[in-house]
């Protein structure tokens, strides 16, 4: 009698679950009005739903509302397909090909990881969908070969170059590198090594593990090397790590954190949930770009917060809402051509006049090039800031 | 209704998986949509390293679970490949699965030689390590961000359009699954259970024990490095994020819920995983919530699997329609009569040799089991071994097989020496037995068992048992008629196609029989081959046991039921406190006041710890 | 062997049926046994004492028939709660905790007794009087005893439990004559001292200088049961014992 | 000096999973995949204790130590005894893990959480290395860990049970004990211990959801390493780990660290199959 309620009970669950599969697909009713359809997958660096993600997929919901609200693309709404793929490449490259094959979207926008841009670009090139990557992947930078994509984020060079002004202003001769081994973290090391180097700076670059769970033995290492300042990089857990070890050894330097340092919520929290205060982060400066810092943020930028804030809490920097930016550059330059085929998308996303009047909130203006499809951003949109409180995406508000 | 099952079962049970192959093989002329194709190749690409899984954890019972390491060494052997301008899909798919094995070949031979927790272990961790590697060696496979330069694959020199990894993955998985079924229903597959059910048995048919595991864990990693080369031309794309742990479990809980013994319990695993996998995404941040949570249910309900579920169903409609038990496929028309007694057999002459036992002396510790010890059992006898708890019989069989090494004396088959033989040496020298326990693997068939008696004779390669040609099948309709004969003997003929491990024991005892004589052996050990039985099963063995005495044989029995060893027996030879007492006729033996007093256990001057216990065996200790 | 029977046995088997698995190996056995009194079960290997004995102590499942102890039903009784209700059973082989001290091995013993581990230091004392050679021995791993040892210590254990009920199985196997009298001598006291002794035996005539009744088992059913007062003929019960003579009348008591 | 400090407190990490293995594993001869997960609920139920409710230290591990306990019994019912066999558990004890991790992201984030230690977070100095009180807890910890529950297997009724019973189940039963009680009780049991040890871990590695993933597999290789159902010798297999992460990543790069990992465990596994500690199976044939 048992074992047949197990039978039973066990085929129904498969039964179920093969309808529940069968029961998912096909039953997508055609609209009249074919909206401008734009598709984002859903990943990060970390793996997981983190606020990262959830940020990046939230800012683009919110420009997506911003345009429909003025009107859509070129008198057409938009839509935002999202693919929940987790940062899984192989589930969004599956999830964007099931999505060609089923009705082909005119744009792809990924929420960051670079490793998601490097499956997708291929398969984005052959059919010629417009291609804004914030993950800045090698692969998307070749307009010779891929001319519909775009680079969102701010490239590695602009980056790295930014660290330059602070090392002279400071009088630091001696660099030492620290960065993980995600696909974004060994490009940033491996770039600041040669920049550094190149400009005459004595570098050395450690790597590590992002799993791991002491750092001590990579600190140490670089300590022995006696640099003047600390170039960091991290997310997550690690930056906790690291800046705990560095603390341990009692090493009293300059710390210096990239972006994705600014994006971890620790250093951004007040204790004891986050470090601000501790003598963990007394020597850390983090980068940011002028729109988080409260300071300098522009009018855009505000308006673009508010949007975002509608749509949900804005968990993460403002550095994760380069999609809300994706959205409203792509509506403008839609528009301004006054058609929604990629090519003359691709052609309108050149002019300054579309890239610097976009509305875009991260960056005021995404400077492209026709031999270049990053932004030339000038090297000031980074600066550095002591750990503030993050609040709706930005450090320094009035309320700290 | 039951009419209908009667029909459906008069089909040959090949032709189901090959129809339901075939329609998917035809299913993009009626127009799916390109969701359900791509599901349809990620599950059959996932179903390729859970068969792997299947064959090393399923069959040949390793705890080997690193098949995404196999996985990954195919997928990265393929891009690699690629990326070199060497586009030739077939080409690829070939070094993926050597790839693959060797792979499997180099960490399964510390691997293997560990077992249980350890080799689990292992191979999980070589899991892990996947992405390291990948980094080391980051100029060739693209390290973390993924190898994104490979071209489209090409197939003789054709360039492939994307539509048509449809029609190679379906065929590759047809292919396999082919290959794996006539695997799985050759000996080799057999010889895999006989191993996991008991490395004792194993190597007392004959097998070596570490090369078939070994053979069973390397020829697991082929089809996963097929997957792997299959996934790679798939997306044109590799990324270590494909091998994780994750995906690790994922195949195992796809091998273990779709059930691991059985070839296509892989694809209705991988199924269930795959559609999860697609499913789970819709629950976003509940997706790990609800993997686990089906990975425990999933865990709790289907022991045994779906492919068990549905074997248990087929059974129960089976017998509904009165087509269970079967009756021989080979002896059609016969109208056995399907009793239980013996038919009327021939046995054949047997060539036999003597077993000698010469001052043999085996000591546990300071506890001496055996101390010299010396007998011979003469072909065309039946010797007898009797002698009260402890004495030290069980000890002598475990030295004679070779699980034991002697201390001194010497032991010669046929008048070759066995010096330091491995068992399954051993047992190739013409050196077969039963066990007290009778072991029988599960979800074999009874003649299967006494098939897999055959291991070392008539040898068939693997290649001839997946060709399956006529060398093979001429092999293969000899096996089946030995072991009709040999079941004939032993009355279990009708019986033929029944699941041997569902009998009752008195016919699991007659079929070890059947399974230690089908090899013709010189001398055949049997461990207390009448207990448990009823008085008619007695009278039947002893009746098989004088047939086999007659043919030729050495028989040597080991036994408690004194009735029997006077009736049966042409010289009984006593031991007590590990040392011959007595040696002699039945009638010899019976009027000695001595052997009386000791049979029935009187005492042992030696003051030493027990080392027989009875009914234990070597491996119980083993696990 | 004068001790008057007293009215109700501590145990009483009816009608037993029990095996392992589907392997059916004592079909009907009947048997009683008394306090201050020793039943020996006898017969060849095989012919289903252990399996009987396993029965009571609640290893093996009891297919038919029923085991009232005490008054009372336990065959479904959980095993561990037997040993509470006071039914002590010593396996054959020597099954003591090899890794560990004899004294925690006779602590062991004492586990039903719920109290704390110093306090069974008195009870382990009246063991190493009973078996003297296991106080020099104490502080040794079980595993180094000699075979002797080990049965001594299995017994020793068995009775710190404090129980009515004794079930030895096989304690003479393997043993030297002088320990086989040691032992059996020690079971007689313990007899004398009123608990009721259930002893599995080969050994035909140890068994029966110390058992007052006994069952003779063939193929799981009992050929004889007899107290030993009525046997005269000691070669004959060993006849019977390996079953060359048939069944003897009035075989099975009610 | 520091580098070891950080090594044998990683070590030690290492070393309460693969006692927390140990535990079921010698009581039941099964393996609880979740273990680290349980652990990694510690981390985040002290994280509340101390940040969310402003309890106490003892009130914080009480807490931890209870809800760890419940959820290790409520494994133990749903995902050991409905299944017999130890390789469909490795499946449900898994899952388990899964859920809770699943759980801990949905309630906690996946954000990595700043747990606070009761001993401060003042770097101390002990013999030139330089260590935090709570790594120097972690290595205190688990060493007493290992000698308590040493102990009570030698000195205590209970403890002594569930060592016979690991020798000999059959035996055990027949000396009054409970086996299936005894198995569910040291279920329980490493869940307060679980509890605890997450109190103890989360100041050091953070509470994050994905911290039961990192931890598993090095607890399970300590434990391979030390010898399965030997509490010395998971203490020995992770302090072994530890040291060797850190020494490799210093002087090698973090590449080489798991690669590195396997080679030990290769090595020790070839040259003492049954790990550094394990009881060699006699064999009573």
């Amino acid at each position: 009698m048992k074992r047949r309620l197990r039978l039973l009970v066990g085929l129904a669950a498969v039964g179920s679950m093969v309808m529940t599969a069968c029961g998912g697909s096909g039953d997508e009713p055609q609209a009249d009005s074919a909206p401008y359809k734009i598709m984002i997958s859903a990943g990060s660096d970390a793996g997981g739903q983190t606020d990262q993600l959830t940020t990046g997929v939230i800012s683009a919901r919110a420009a997506v509302k911003v345009v429909n609200d003025a009107g859509g693309i070129n008198g057409k709404p938009v839509e935002l397909i999202e693919s929940p793929d987790n940062a899984d490449p192989q589930k969004a490259l599956s999830n964007l090909r099931a999505q060609i094959a089923k009705d082909r979207p005119d744009a792809y926008l990924v929420a960051s990881g670079s490793n998601v841009s490097t499956a997708v670009a291929g398969i984005l090139r052959q059919n010629e969908i417009i291609f804004l990557d914030s993950g800045n992947s090698a692969d998307t930078n070749k307009p010779a070969e891929n001319p519909y994509a775009f680079h969102l984020a701010a490239p590695f060079k602009t980056v790295v170059e930014g660290y330059l002004p602070q090392f002279e202003q400071n009088g630091y001769k001696k660099i030492a590198v620290l960065h993980g081994n995600s696909a974004y973290a060994k490009q940033f090391g491996a770039l600041a090594e040669s920049v550094f180097t190149e400009k005459g700076y004595e570098t050395s670059v450690v790597e590590y593990d992002a799993k791991a769970l002491d750092m001590t033995a990579q600190i140490s290492a670089l300590q022995a090397k006696n640099p003047d300042v600390l170039v960091f990089n991290g997310y997550g857990a690690p930056v906790g790590l690291v800046l705990q070890g560095i603390t341990k050894l009692g090493w009293n330097v300059p710390i210096l954190g990239d972006t994705s340092v600014t994006s971890t919520p620790l250093v951004t929290t007040m204790p004891p949930d986050g470090l601000i205060g501790t003598p963990e982060t007394k020597n850390l400066k983090i980068e940011v770009t002028t729109s988080v810092n409260v300071a300098t943020a522009s009018e855009a930028t505000k308006k673009a917060i508010e949007a975002m804030k509608s749509m949900g809490e804005i968990k993460a920097s403002l550095n994760n809402c380069l999609n809300f930016d994706a959205v409203m550059l792509l509506a403008a330059a839609a528009n301004h051509a006054k058609s929604n085929d990629t090519k003359a998308v691709a052609d309108a996303l050149l002019l300054p006049e579309v890239n610097t009047k976009a509305g875009t909130a991260v960056y005021d203006t995404y400077p492209y090039t026709a031999d270049d499809h990053q932004p030339q951003l000038p090297i000031e949109t980074h600066t550095f800031v002591a750990p503030g409180v993050l609040k709706d995406g930005q450090i320094g508000s009035a309320e700290n | 209704m039951l009419q209908l099952w009667t029909a459906v079962r008069k089909v040959p049970t090949w032709v189901f998986p090959a129809a339901i192959g075939l329609f998917v093989l035809v299913l993009p002329l009626l127009g799916p949509g390109y969701e359900l194709t791509r599901q349809i190749e990620l599950t059959l690409i996932l179903a390729l390293v859970v068969s792997g899984l299947n064959i090393s954890l399923g069959y040949a019972g390793q705890l080997a679970i690193g098949q995404a390491a196999m996985y990954a060494a195919g997928a990265y052997t393929a891009g690699m490949l690629s990326s070199a301008g060497h586009t030739d899909l077939l080409l690829q798919i070939v070094a993926a699965g050597l790839a693959a094995l060797a792979v499997g070949i180099l960490t399964g031979i510390p691997g293997l030689r560990l077992g249980s927790w350890s080799l689990a272990m292992t191979s999980f961790f070589l899991v892990l390590l996947v992405p390291d590697i990948v980094d080391i060696f980051e100029e060739d496979t693209g390290g973390h961000l993924g190898l994104s330069t490979m071209l489209n694959p090409t197939l003789f020199g054709r360039s492939l359009a994307p539509d048509a990894m449809y029609y190679v993955i379906v065929i590759v998985a047809i292919i396999w699954f082919a290959v794996f079924r006539n695997v799985v229903a050759s000996r080799h597959g057999i010889a895999f259970q006989v191993l996991k059910q008991s490395p004792v048995l194993a190597s007392s048919v004959g097998m070596s024990v570490f090369r078939t595991k070994l053979t069973g864990y390397a020829i697991g990693a082929v089809p996963a490095g097929f997957g792997g080369a299959l996934l790679a031309n798939l997306d044109l794309f590799v990324t270590p994020e494909a091998f994780t742990f994750h995906m690790a479990t994922g195949a195992l809980a796809a091998s273990i819920l779709g059930g691991s013994m059985s070839v296509y319990g892989a694809v209705f695993g991988a199924s269930i995983i795959q559609f999860n996998n697609d499913q789970s995404s819709n629950f976003a941040e509940y997706s790990l919530v609800f993997f686990g949570a089906f990975l425990l249910i999933g865990g709790v309900l289907l022991r045994g699997g779906v492919a068990g579920l549905l074997r248990t169903g087929i059974r129960r409609l089976d017998r509904a329609a009165g087509l269970w038990p079967r009756r021989p496929a080979g002896a059609a028309g016969g109208g056995e009569a399907g009793g239980g007694a013996a038919d009327a057999v021939d046995l054949p002459p047997i060539e036999g040799g003597a077993l000698e036992v010469d001052a043999v002396a085996k000591a546990f510790g300071g506890n001496r089991a055996l101390r010299e010890v010396s007998l011979r059992a003469e072909p065309g006898q039946v010797t007898a071994l009797i002698g009260p708890n402890g004495s030290g019989k069980t000890t002598l069989l475990n030295l004679v097989c070779g699980f034991y090494r002697r201390d001194a004396g010497r032991i010669t088959v046929a008048g070759t020496a066995i010096d330091g033989a491995s068992p399954h040496r051993i047992a190739r020298l013409g050196v077969t037995r039963t066990f007290q326990t009778p072991l029988i693997p599960p979800g074999v068939s009874v003649a299967e068992v006494v098939i897999s008696g055959r291991y070392t004779s008539d040898e068939v390669g693997f290649l001839s048992a997946v060709l399956r040609g006529p060398k093979f099948r001429r092999i293969r309709r000899h096996d089946l008629a030995r072991a009709e004969d040999m079941l004939r003997l032993v009355g279990l003929a009708h019986l033929f196609d029944t699941e041997a491990a569902t009998l009752p024991l008195g016919q699991r005892r007659m079929l070890e029989v059947a399974r230690a004589l089908v090899r013709e052996p010189k001398v055949l050990l049997l461990d207390e081959a009448a207990s448990g039985l009823d008085e008619a099963e007695v009278e039947t063995l002893a009746a098989v046991i004088r047939r086999i005495r007659d043919a030729g044989c050495a028989v040597i029995l080991v036994e408690h039921n004194f009735g029997l060893v006077l009736s049966l027996a042409d010289r009984i030879v006593v031991l007590a406190r590990g040392a011959v007492l007595a040696e002699g006729t039945p009638e010899e033996i019976e009027n000695d006041v001595r052997v009386r007093d000791e049979y029935l256990g009187i005492v042992e001057p030696g003051d030493a710890p027990a080392v027989e216990e009875a009914g234990t065996l070597p491996e119980r200790t083993a696990k | 062997m004068t001790t008057p029977l007293p009215d109700v046995p501590l145990l009483d088997v009816q009608g037993l049926a029990t095996g392992y698995g589907d392997l059916r190996v004592v079909w009907d056995v009947s048997f009683q046994v008394w306090p201050g009194r020793v039943t020996a079960l006898l017969g060849r290997n095989g012919s289903g004492k252990t399996t009987s004995l396993r029965a009571v102590a609640g290893l093996n499942p009891v297919h038919g028939g029923r085991i009232e102890y005490d008054g009372r039903r336990i065959d479904r009784l959980a095993a561990h709660r037997r040993v509470k209700a006071g039914i002590s059973y010593v396996q054959e082989g020597k099954r003591v905790f090899r890794q560990q001290s004899v004294e925690d091995n006779l602590r062991l013993g004492g586990y039903t007794l719920g109290v704390r581990r110093s306090a069974l230091d008195a009870d382990c004392d009246r063991v190493y009087e009973l078996f003297p050679v296991l106080r020099e021995k104490r502080r040794h791993p079980a595993g180094s005893l000699s075979g002797g040892q080990q049965q001594m210590l299995a017994i020793g254990q068995a009775i710190m439990a404090k129980p009515r009920l004794l079930m030895l199985d096989e304690p003479s196997g393997g043993l030297a004559p002088s320990i086989v009298a040691e032992v059996m001598s020690r079971v007689a006291l313990l007899k004398e001292s009123g608990l009721a002794i259930l002893l599995v035996e080969q050994a035909v005539e140890a068994a029966v200088d110390v058992a007052d009744h006994v069952i003779v088992l063939d193929i799981g059913k009992v050929t004889l049961s007899s107290p030993v007062g009525e046997i005269d003929d000691l070669e004959r019960l060993k006849d019977v014992c390996m079953g060359r003579v048939p069944a003897i009348d009035g075989a099975g008591e009610p | 000096m520091t580098l070891i400090y950080a090594g044998l407190s990683l070590g030690a990490v290492y070393a309460l999973v693969a006692i927390g293995y140990n535990i079921v594993f010698i009581a039941s001869h099964s393996f609880n995949f979740a273990q680290a997960q349980l652990m990694m609920i510690g981390a985040f139920v002290t994280y509340t204790g101390y940040v969310t409710f402003k309890l106490p230290t003892v009130a914080v591990l009480a807490l931890a130590m209870v809800v760890v306990a419940v959820l290790s019994a409520i494994e133990e019912r749903i995902a050991i005894r409905p299944v017999s066999d130890h390789q469909t558990q490795l499946i449900t004890t898994l899952g388990f893990g899964t859920i809770l991790t699943g759980v801990a992201q949905l309630i906690w984030g996946t954000q990595p959480l700043q747990v606070p230690f009761f001993a401060g977070a003042e770097v101390l100095t002990i013999l030139g290395g330089r260590v935090f009180p709570v790594e120097v807890a972690l290595v205190v910890f688990a060493v007493a860990l290992v000698v308590a529950i040493t102990f009570y297997t030698r000195r205590r009724m209970g403890g002594l049970a569930v060592v016979a019973m690991s020798q000999d189940e059959e035996a055990a039963t027949l000396r009054g004990i409970d086996v299936r009680m005894l198995a569910f009780a040291a279920f329980a049991v490493t869940g307060v211990l679980g509890g605890l040890m997450g109190a103890a871990i989360g100041p050091k590695t953070f509470a994050v959801a994905s911290l039961g993933a990192a931890l598993a597999i090095k607890g399970f290789v300590a434990l391979a390493i030390g010898g399965f159902g030997s509490m010395y010798g998971g203490l020995l297999g992770g302090f072994a780990i530890g040291l060797v992460e850190q020494y490799v990543a210093r002087y090698l790069g973090s590449n080489f660290t798991n690669l590195s990992v396997f080679v030990l465990l290769l090595l020790v596994l070839m040259i003492r199959p049954t790990g550094l500690f394990g009881r060699v199976q006699e064999r009573t044939v």
